[in-house]
């Protein structure tokens, strides 16, 4: 999946947790997304259009939290400028 | 990791430490009152691992934690709490990895001149703890493993301390 | 004088006990989760005696009581507490005599399946024991002694509980 | 001080506590009080009467709580039947 936009692709590390991480299979990667994608929620859109398991991991993305460099934020937060981007369930710790 | 921080290198402030290993819950709390004699109440809770889940019997649960993330997430709510309350001290050891029934999972502590900041300023951390900290319990029963869904009631929990506190009493 | 309250052989329900020494906290707690793998949460509170008293400094506490009497009371209001909340086990541990600053007056601890209980059962029993056992704390000072005075902020955290519990959610 | 009413009197078993204790001078004591004296007021009116130790005790009566047998009880309890009888300021335990 592609957008319209132009510019380069940016490097991201993106990290997945729980279940989400099982789902994808793996519980970190690099990712080049391009550069239409501005969102948080785009950048899950995008990554479900990349095979099967990401379809999976990210079939409901309303109940996928996430964090930009470790805060949490929403899913329209924009992504410009993340260094680590983590995809994760509602957390059950305590 | 752990995280002592020191205001003006008086009495530790906070303690935050995220381990793999069992919690020493008498070792940590005597930190927190150790040297000092003007806190007048110190209150503790700790999490258990209990041995079902919704009424199946389980073998173990499996923690899972964004290093990083949740000490600084614990950090900034710890100070949140100092913030809200007169604390004197405040405490949160937490364990990740594989914890048997009956172990302890979760430890906070909280010290105050008075009952009332050590209490609410517990609860508060305890409620953050479970909605917002990045943790995730994975249960590993006889048929399996599953993940413990989050629950709508700590949400609720948690929705209460977007309000003011509603009393700051000087009650010990 | 102790009690130690089993219900139908089961495991401690209650343990009340009040004394001139001092608190072994982590081997009292220890008792409230014995051979037990249902209890989630535990909180407990310890009241520790501090260096001063309305600012100015203290050599001790003298507390007095009313032997027969406070036991008692404490039994009805830990059975009031099971009767609240969905308690595991409850722990009142109370000293009387000389009590020097840093040395723990107190100790109350709940166990429940879920935190909320346990938090909401220790308020409460912490709340009626500074308000109705019958236990008077005297300052010793260097210029003398004096009866501490009741406050009205305990009286108004007691007066909370006489309406019901406002929550009895399922949250651990 | 005594009252009109006729009747015997009855031995009671009476504790003091804290400042009251200090104030009256003694931790216990039987008294006979005269059957007319019904409630825990008059009690601890008659008290008062006996002598200055006992009048500075009992200077406040509205402060001061009572117990009987062991539970408390309000200032208008009937002390009939009563055992052990208990005066004391507010608590302060916990």
């Amino acid at each position: 999946m592609t957008t319209g936009s132009a510019g380069p692709t940016k490097k991201i590390k993106v990290r997945y947790f729980a279940w989400v991480r099982e789902r994808v299979g793996k519980a970190e990667e690099e990712i080049e997304a391009p550069a239409g994608i501005a969102t948080i929620a785009e950048l899950m859109a995008w990554l479900a259009g990349r095979g099967e398991a990401y379809a999976y991991a990210f079939e409901n993305p309303k109940v996928i939290r996430a964090a930009i460099d470790r805060n949490h934020v929403r899913a329209e937060a924009r992504i410009e400028g993340a260094g680590e981007i983590a995809f994760f369930p509602p957390m059950t710790g305590g | 990791m752990s995280v002592h921080s020191r205001a003006g290198g008086g009495p530790v402030r906070a303690i935050i430490r995220l381990q793999r290993e069992p919690i020493a819950i008498a070792a940590e709390v005597a930190k927190l009152v150790a040297a000092r004699n003007d806190i007048g109440a110190v209150v503790t809770f700790t999490g258990i691992c209990r041995a079902d889940e919704n009424g199946a019997p389980i073998a173990a649960l499996n923690l899972e934690h964004y290093s990083g993330m949740a000490e600084a997430e614990i950090a900034r709510h710890v100070e949140e709490a100092y913030a809200r309350w007169p604390l004197l001290g405040a405490l949160v050891t937490h364990r990740y990895g594989r914890i048997k029934p009956g172990e302890d999972i979760v430890l906070v502590a909280t010290a105050s001149s008075h009952r009332q900041a050590a209490f609410a300023a517990a609860e508060f951390l305890m409620d953050y703890l479970k909605t917002r900290a990045p943790f995730w319990k994975q249960v590993e029963a006889a048929d399996g493993t599953t993940w413990v869904e989050a629950k709508s009631v700590d949400d609720a929990a948690a929705e209460r301390w977007t309000a003011p506190p509603p009393r700051r009493g000087a009650a010990k």
